[in-house]
């Protein structure tokens, strides 16, 4: 197909046609019999690694599968923050490499993602959180990433509706800042990679459910089972979110993940008012404003495993106070919209991207509350995984292994909070 | 009175005239109106610009759908609201509304450029440029999108109201208290049951308000519905509550209700609660939600003075409102000849209806044209014209072929459109109902229910007056827990208005060059859709996303089956193939106050104070929050700052005698038979072994080998431990050990009583401790050979029974007493006067708690520790009962892994220039003059100006740290490295010799 | 949030219980004669059933008790509850509202 | 030697609806039904299927809170060292717990026409009466703290809270109940 570059003279160009001669984005293709590789699951992950086995890696016959349409599992559920501050050298390396291809995303894809570099601030709010945060803040910088302490002054002077009043329950004692986390367009992620792919060839195949994994007398992936038929494959890459567990047991591996909901909530636009990102940990809610005028809120799951997509009303109404106590004038706002998101989520809150047991299948998931800001990052290791059949240096130490040799890379524990 | 007003009728109060502001003019309505209807009253249709291309928009409805005319309230400059529906705002004398979206005014805005340059903003235009220069994007391009989107202004100072919460339960909830929710609560309250019963409105009787054809047992609607309210507010088990919204529905028949209290009055008393949020637990739900009318995507179809027929209906019959003067209707039902036949009535000219459907039969149709009002059928709209105000719409009929013929234009000032009605499943999607596409109602309507729950009424696609009030008599009947009473009949007639419809754009609506909208508030047109299938976005979830129908802060309740008509037309599929948007709570906008509730400021969070706190804030004590509890930092003398009262209180315990609340700290008595093999299988230490009136330093790994918790255990008794537990561990620790006492080793005869709260627990350290303490302690003889280190007793302190524990955190003699809550100030005082006669005691807080520690290297969990320590990288390997066969974590600390010699381990950093204090969470180094990225081995945990030593200390976790003390590592900040000695983490006293004075 | 049956208590909201994760995980006996595998595997990985899940709860603001509950996942229908020590019912998915 | 020194509960508010409770003996029993049905020959327990009742016999009374626990409440005139000492004679060798928690917790009494819909503002539980009738009793959650519930009359309700958190409790129920009483 010819590839229809965008771009604001094409816009005008076609604005003069009435837009009539847009094609699809990516190609609406039924499934060929076989494949040498397919991707179960058209998410950013999924879509971004078919994109980088064609653009980097050459693979030549490459499919993304997608119960539904791409886009929407949790890649069109997240609050799209943005950011690679993480403790331990090695999470640290993976987001990094994440932040940098999201810097370059929408030019590499000719879509813009609208990676908007406008800051993380993360609040710290006792004696413990600075000492935590301080740690990250030295570990990054002599690993090169950046991060920086700000006092409550600074916080305030970087986003003015914060509350630095030392009087309230938990009173901001200082900030976290990586100015260059933000936030993007999470629909535009999944539709520019799909985009991207398709005009390299990948076969984005939606509505098409994965009901078996097939494999040879050697155990090796043979071929996929499909509601859309049978479809061979000498390699497949799962990557499939909340419902990894759901699809690896179709091929009998286990997996150390458990499947939580995550809820978000949007505000009714407004016009400009807050200009980061904010999160607080131990008050457990984050928030940004989308370019549309939103407030975007998030906060920690929902405590027990569920796939229904949707959390509990004390989890928002903990959220909410947990904003309100930060940002008083936003107690007259209103929620627009409440959607929830099923997380895959391991046991040391960081992600596998790896080989399975099983010659042939590979699997990229456990992103917990995180996979988005890796969205590049993650779908590029994952590429290269699957074309190389051995890690990249920087996804090597996110083995399944790890958990039973015990080289565990646990930010969740590294944040302690036993005084 | 305006000449838009009727002589009578309606339901305002004619006596009670109420001033108002809308954009700063000056304008009255009748108490009873909204602030839509007091527009309209006034003449005023502008209200406001839309989203993206600045259009002049007007009043769509008359209720909670509405997509255009939003409003930003404010009542003082911290009591500012935006975004509020005006068609939901009850006017209030002195209401002050602004529009929004426009710059510098309304009437004048230059924002409306953008409807010029519209042709270059299709749908998803954004994704497609803006990428170059890269760096534009942060500079210019987003900056300028952000302050050209969003609709009112965010408030800027703190939201001074109140906000209530409460939990309830029913047997029946109904919710909508129109014809079928009504019916319902009578019904369900026949039968005895608990009833709840709310409406989003500020009155009951939904539909009926504005109904002027309608009768019911007898007589006119309304009467009945001031009869049915009266009979439900009489009826104890019945709880009525207008003005909220059932927002949401949540597993297992939870339902959040937004019930506002205060937004209708114009002075509301100064502390009443704006908002109350309800969770409401229902044994049986009714959703009688009704159904929204559906405008009709015509070109033009925007300008203010177009609306829908039911709110023009509405409007006159409920709040005594002509909308205009010349009135044209375009509709594909019977209910736009309802609206014609009402306007008419009260004497405004209807300049003609036209029908979209080929044949205009009936007995409304047939009225109307009795009345001498003309009416087009199979005709179509193909344009409209005015400026701020609709003044033209151009009708014409379809002509066999399919092509346009007889165009006329007609003059107007307002045009009606009813394209049908959309059932209100919202809700009942919420619950996760399963919804089926029905054919013959042209909606999707509730199938199965995953709830105990039923659907009555409109909502259900019930149409017939009649029918509704039936279907909600059955299902108040049915969800009643027992059906005692015999059922209740009402009779009911009104005339069928709601057969018919239409879904989608009109005839020939594609070719039009003006605008046909399909969702107003989002700028979204029948092209966007077009190039939106186009670019390949089919399921509706796409098409939703890409052009954002469907997304704005009405979230498509008038415009998501139109697009969805649109897209199955555009790509040929049935429209159930394409799919339907996902319905979410909120079902309307719901405030973030509401949900937050009292929950702010100490109620946040409960504060956590201990029996000694208010002596030690009059003390002058500095707090610091520790999980919930505040804990005194340290004691500041006046001029001190940190420093100097850190090193005061430091050298005093290292002196004298320092006096510290760690009453804070967990305590877990465990009791039983099993008591010694429960913790002998928990811990990682022995305690068979250890003697009654002795106590030991435990240490508590969770299965997986990396340490969680510790403290001192004490043996009270054979079969009696006191466990103690770190301040913020304590919920923690009690939880895992029942799970451990209660699943895995129901064998043990144990039993677990968290103590933290039933004793004060004193300090007293220092090498004076006993002295102070010899006058205060009756029943034990505190001397070093009888009571030594480690040791616990029952006592007579200051009179009171009690337990002390010789046990030191701080390296030097010292004794913790626990003593029973209440009397832990009393006995605070006494020991702090005490103190006075043995040479001074000086009370001090966690900070210097934690340098005398440090001085001792020993370690605090989750600081020194961070979850990924082991008790043999902390140094703890002595602790660690090694005969034992199992423990938790035993078998993780077996792991190759947790053998390495690499492992960070703890121990001691001082600087080479014996000036530098380190950063705590500074990273080491094994080589100088690193760059980014550097090799690093390890962390500072722990750093101090230790007074004792006169220098800085620090704890580190480097990797085989052990192993290298002695060397010099380095600390790479910002201005160069800092180079270190590895060291001892003990640093004062090594032999421990003071403690065992 | 739920409406939890607790087999002691009777239906209870959620907000009184914590969650346990994946029920009948029981402790080997010697975890010393496991390799590190079959270690890996009693501490780490879980079933993550979609579908009827036997899970543990304890009824922490209430009675205090831990007992299992048969949930769907994808619905969060409690299908049963039973106390420690008891044999999973039963039941498919579906099989209760 | 000194004298036994003033006591001090957590100093809480009062209303019309809302009272402190004097200090109490508390003590925290569990155990099987051997010990449970000795001890009760001492002292008023619910059975242990009496699902969250509490038994009272005059100012003494025992809570259900668990298949194998009870909250023992009674006078502070009846000291704890006596009431243990009565229970551990009357129970003998059966294998039990028992703590003295007398300080750990404090009680509220909560009245009035109001007084379920003052709790129900922040606690979850049907606190009608046909739902919960007088001698229920219950662990249960008041907003951010946990609390024992007990209604004791029809209008009546004892509230028993850590002492840490009192001042929480007592705190919010004032700001609910501004919503409902003058």
């Amino acid at each position: 197909m010819s590839k229809q570059r965008f771009s604001a003279l094409s816009l005008f160009r076609r604005a003069l046609g009435g837009h009539r001669s847009w094609e699809p984005q990516w190609r609406k293709v039924e499934p060929k019999p076989s494949y040498d590789v397919v991707i179960v699951g058209g998410g950013g992950h999924g879509l971004g690694a078919a994109y980088y086995l064609a653009a980097e890696h050459r693979v030549g016959r490459i499919a993304v599968v997608e119960k539904g349409w791409i886009g929407g599992g949790n890649t069109g559920r997240n609050t799209t923050i943005i950011r690679s501050n993480y403790l331990f050298a090695e999470s640290a390396a993976l987001y990094d490499h994440s932040v940098k291809l999201w810097e370059d995303l929408s030019q590499v894809l000719n879509y813009n993602v609208m990676f908007s570099q406008r800051g993380v601030m993360m609040l710290a709010h006792t004696v413990h959180d600075v000492q935590v945060f301080k740690r990250h803040v030295h570990a990054n910088r002599c690993s090169g990433v950046d991060n920086e302490w700000l006092t409550p002054e600074e916080a305030k002077a970087f986003c003015p509706p914060l509350n630095i009043d030392p009087d309230i329950r938990y009173p901001v004692l200082g900030a976290a800042l990586q100015r260059r986390g933000g936030t993007a367009r999470h629909d535009a992620v999944a539709w520019g990679y799909a985009r991207a792919a398709s005009e390299l060839g990948v076969d984005i195949i939606e509505n098409c459910e994965v009901t078996g994994i097939r494999r040879d007398p050697q155990g090796r992936v043979e071929a996929l089972e499909t509601t859309r038929g049978l479809i061979r494959a000498s390699k497949v890459g799962v990557s499939a979110a909340g419902n990894t567990s759901a699809v690896l047991s179709l091929a009998g591996v286990r997996l150390p993940l458990e499947s939580y909901p995550l809820q978000a909530l949007v505000s009714e636009p407004v016009k400009p008012v807050f200009p980061c990102v904010a999160m607080s940990n131990t008050i457990h809610a984050y928030v940004s404003q989308s370019d549309k005028g939103e407030l975007v809120i998030g906060a920690g799951t929902d405590a027990y495993t569920s796939y229904t997509q949707r959390g509990a009303l004390h989890i928002n109404m903990h959220t909410l106070d947990a904003i309100c106590e930060l940002f008083p004038m936003f107690r007259r706002m209103r929620m627009m919209r409440n959607w929830g998101g099923i997380v895959d989520v391991t046991p040391d809150r960081s992600p596998i991207i790896a080989k399975t047991p099983v010659p042939g299948l590979y699997v990229n998931c456990g992103w917990g509350t995180g996979g988005f800001k890796a969205t590049p990052g993650s779908a590029h290791l994952f590429a290269w995984t699957i074309a190389k059949d051995e890690p990249h240096p920087i996804n090597a130490p996110f083995t399944i292994e790890r958990f039973r040799d015990g080289y565990l890379i646990d930010e969740a524990a590294a944040a302690a909070v036993a005084h | 009175m305006s000449r838009w007003r009727t002589a009578t009728g309606g339901r305002v109060d004619r006596t009670r005239t109420l001033a108002f502001r809308f954009d700063g003019t000056r304008y009255e309505g009748l108490a009873g109106d909204t602030l839509a209807s007091a527009l309209l009253a006034n003449g005023v249709h502008l209200v406001g610009r839309s989203f993206k291309y600045h259009r002049p928009r007007g009043i769509l409805t008359a209720g909670a759908e509405e997509p255009s005319a939003l409003v930003t309230v404010r009542r003082d400059s911290a009591r500012v609201t935006p975004d509020l529906r005006a068609t939901q705002l009850e006017l209030y004398e002195g209401l002050d509304a602004l529009s929004l979206n426009r710059w510098p005014s309304l009437e004048r805005d230059v924002g409306r450029i953008n409807d010029w340059l519209s042709p270059l903003f299709p749908a998803g235009f954004y994704y497609k440029t803006f990428m170059w220069p890269k760096s534009a994007w942060k500079s210019l391009y987003e900056p300028v999108i952000r302050r050209a989107a969003g609709l009112g202004v965010a408030p800027t100072e703190p939201d001074p109201d109140r906000y209530a919460q409460c939990y309830a339960h029913c047997d029946v909830l109904v919710v909508g208290a129109g014809p079928a929710g009504l019916a319902a609560a009578l019904a369900a309250a026949d039968q005895g049951a608990r009833v709840l019963i709310c409406d989003e409105q500020s009155e009951f009787g939904g539909s009926l308000l504005a109904d002027r054809h309608a009768t019911i047992d007898g007589g006119p609607a309304a009467a009945w519905v001031a009869h049915a309210v009266a009979d439900l507010a009489a009826n104890p088990r019945v709880v009525c509550l207008p003005r909220t919204t059932a927002f949401g529905y949540f597993p297992h028949n939870l339902i959040g209700l937004a019930e506002r209290l205060t937004d209708h009055l114009a002075a509301p008393a100064p502390h009443a609660a704006r908002e109350r949020l309800w969770q409401v637990r229902a044994r049986s739900v009714v959703l009688a939600t009704g159904a929204v009318e559906r405008p009709l995507v015509f070109p033009g179809n925007d300008r203010p003075g177009v609306m829908l027929a039911g709110a023009g209906r509405t409007y006159l019959n409920r709040y005594g409102v002509r909308v205009g003067a010349r009135v044209v209707l375009v509709t594909a039902t019977d209910a736009g000849y309802e609206a014609a036949i009402d306007l008419h009535d009260a004497g405004v000219e209807i300049a003609g209806i036209a029908d979209l459907r080929t044949a205009a039969s009936g007995e409304l149709p047939a009225a109307a044209r009795a009345a001498g009002i003309e009416v087009t059928a199979s005709a179509t709209v193909l344009g409209t014209s005015g400026n701020r105000r609709v003044a033209g719409i151009t009708i014409a009929q379809i002509s066999s072929a399919g092509s346009s013929a007889a165009r006329r234009t007609l003059a107007c000032d307002a045009v009606l459109m009813s394209g049908g009605f959309t059932p209100s499943v919202h809700l009942f999607s919420q619950s996760r109902g399963t919804l089926r596409w029905s054919d013959d109602h042209q909606a999707f309507l509730p199938d199965r229910s995953a709830e105990r729950e039923r659907s009555a009424g409109a909502c259900r696609g019930v149409v017939d007056l009649a029918e509704t009030i039936a279907d909600g008599l059955t299902a108040g009947a049915e969800s009643a827990p027992s059906r005692t009473a015999t059922a209740r009949r009402i009779v009911a007639t009104r005339p069928r208005s709601s057969d018919g419809g239409h879904l989608g754009a009109v005839p020939l609506a594609s070719g039009a060059s003006q605008k046909s909208f399909v969702d107003w508030q989002h700028d979204v047109t029948i092209k966007d859709l077009a190039i939106a299938t186009r670019e390949g976005f089919r399921s509706i979830e796409h098409v939703k996303r890409f052009t954002t129908t469907g997304m704005a802060t009405d979230q498509g309740k008038t415009s998501n089956l139109n697009a969805l008509a649109i897209v199955a037309r555009a790509i040929d599929a049935p429209i159930p193939r394409v799919g339907l948007t996902t319905f979410r709570m909120p079902y309307t906008p719901t405030t973030f106050g509401t949900f937050a509730g009292p929950s702010r400021g100490d109620l946040f969070d409960p504060v956590r104070r201990t029996p000694i706190h208010d002596w030690a804030a009059a003390a002058g004590a500095v707090f610091e929050d520790v999980g919930m509890w505040k804990r005194a930092r340290y004691f500041p003398q006046p001029g001190e700052d940190m420093h100097a009262a850190v090193a005061r209180e430091c050298r005093a315990v290292r002196s004298s005698c320092g006096l510290f609340d760690a009453s804070t700290l967990g305590k877990i008595e465990v009791v039983g038979p099993g008591a010694a093999e429960f913790l002998e299988r928990l811990y990682v230490n022995s305690w068979a072994n250890l003697g009654v009136g002795r106590c030991r330093y435990g240490i508590l790994c969770r299965e997986d080998g990396f340490i969680t918790d510790d403290g001192v255990v004490a043996r009270l008794a054979a079969d009696r431990f006191h466990v103690t537990t770190t301040t913020g561990g304590a919920p923690r620790v009690l939880a895992m050990m029942e799970d451990y006492r209660q699943t895995e080793w129901p064998d043990l005869e144990v039993w677990l009583t968290s103590t933290t709260e039933a004793w004060a627990v004193i300090a007293v350290q220092g090498p004076n401790a006993r002295d102070v303490l010899r006058g205060c302690v009756e029943g034990i003889d505190l001397e070093a050979s009888a009571f030594p280190h480690m040791s616990v007793a029952a006592a007579r302190i200051c009179g009171v029974e009690g337990m002390v524990m010789r046990v030191s955190f701080t390296g030097e003699l010292g004794y913790e007493l626990n003593v029973p809550a209440d009397y832990g100030l009393e006995i605070w005082k006494a020991v702090h006067a005490a103190g006075a006669a043995h040479g001074g005691i000086t009370c001090y807080g966690t900070e210097t708690m934690h340098v005398l520690r440090a001085e001792k290297g020993y370690i605090i969990v989750g600081q020194d520790t961070d979850g990924t320590v082991t008790p043999v990288d902390a140094g703890l390997s002595w602790a660690v009962g090694r005969k034992k066969p199992d423990f938790v974590g035993r078998r993780s600390l077996q792991r190759q892994s947790m053998q390495a010699p690499d492992r960070k381990q703890l121990v001691g950093l001082r600087a080479r220039d014996g000036r530098t204090l380190l950063d705590e969470g500074a990273q080491v180094a094994d080589r100088p003059n690193q760059q980014p990225p550097m090799q690093l081995i390890g962390h500072v945990t722990s750093s101090y100006e230790s007074a004792v030593l006169g220098s800085p200390i620090a704890l580190a976790m480097v990797a085989g740290g052990r192993a290298r003390i002695g060397q010099t590592l380095y600390v790479p900040m910002p201005g160069g490295d800092v180079e270190v000695d590895v060291v001892s983490p003990v640093f004062y006293d090594p032999k421990g010799e003071r403690i065992n004075a | 949030m739920l409406l939890i049956p607790c087999p002691h208590c009777g239906e209870r909201p959620e907000i009184e219980f914590t969650y346990g994760g994946e029920a009948h995980l029981v402790r080997p006996a010697d975890p010393s004669t496991l390799d590190d595998a079959a270690w890996a595997d009693y501490l780490y990985m879980r079933t993550n059933t979609k579908g009827v899940h036997a899970e543990r709860w304890r009824h922490a603001r209430g009675c205090g008790r831990f007992f299992n509950a048969l949930r769907d996942t994808t619905t969060d229908r409690f299908l049963a509850t039973y106390r420690i020590g008891e044999p999973r019912p039963a039941i498919a998915a579906g099989g209760a509202r | 030697m000194p004298e036994a020194p003033a006591r001090h509960v957590p100093s809480l508010p009062s209303a019309d609806w809302m009272s402190p409770l004097p200090p109490a003996t508390r003590l925290a029993f569990q155990g099987g039904l051997a010990a449970r049905a000795a001890a009760a020959r001492v002292f008023p327990l619910p059975d242990a299927q009496a699902v969250c009742q509490a038994r009272c016999d005059g100012d003494r009374a025992g809570l259900w809170l668990g298949p194998d626990e009870c909250l023992l409440l009674a006078p502070a005139t009846t000291g704890a060292a006596a009431l243990l000492e009565a229970l551990r004679s009357a129970i003998g060798t059966a294998a039990h717990s028992l703590v003295d928690v007398s300080h750990r917790q404090v009680g509220l009494e909560i009245r009035g026409p109001q007084a379920e819909r003052i709790l129900n503002g922040a606690c979850p539980l049907d606190l009608s009466l046909e739902q919960f009738p007088v001698g229920r009793c219950t662990r249960t959650v008041l907003a951010k703290a946990e609390i024992v519930l007990w209604r004791t009359q029809a209008q009546h309700f004892r509230v028993e809270i850590w002492r840490s958190f009192a001042a929480y409790a007592a705190a919010l129920l004032q700001e609910i109940a501004r919503d409902y009483v003058v």
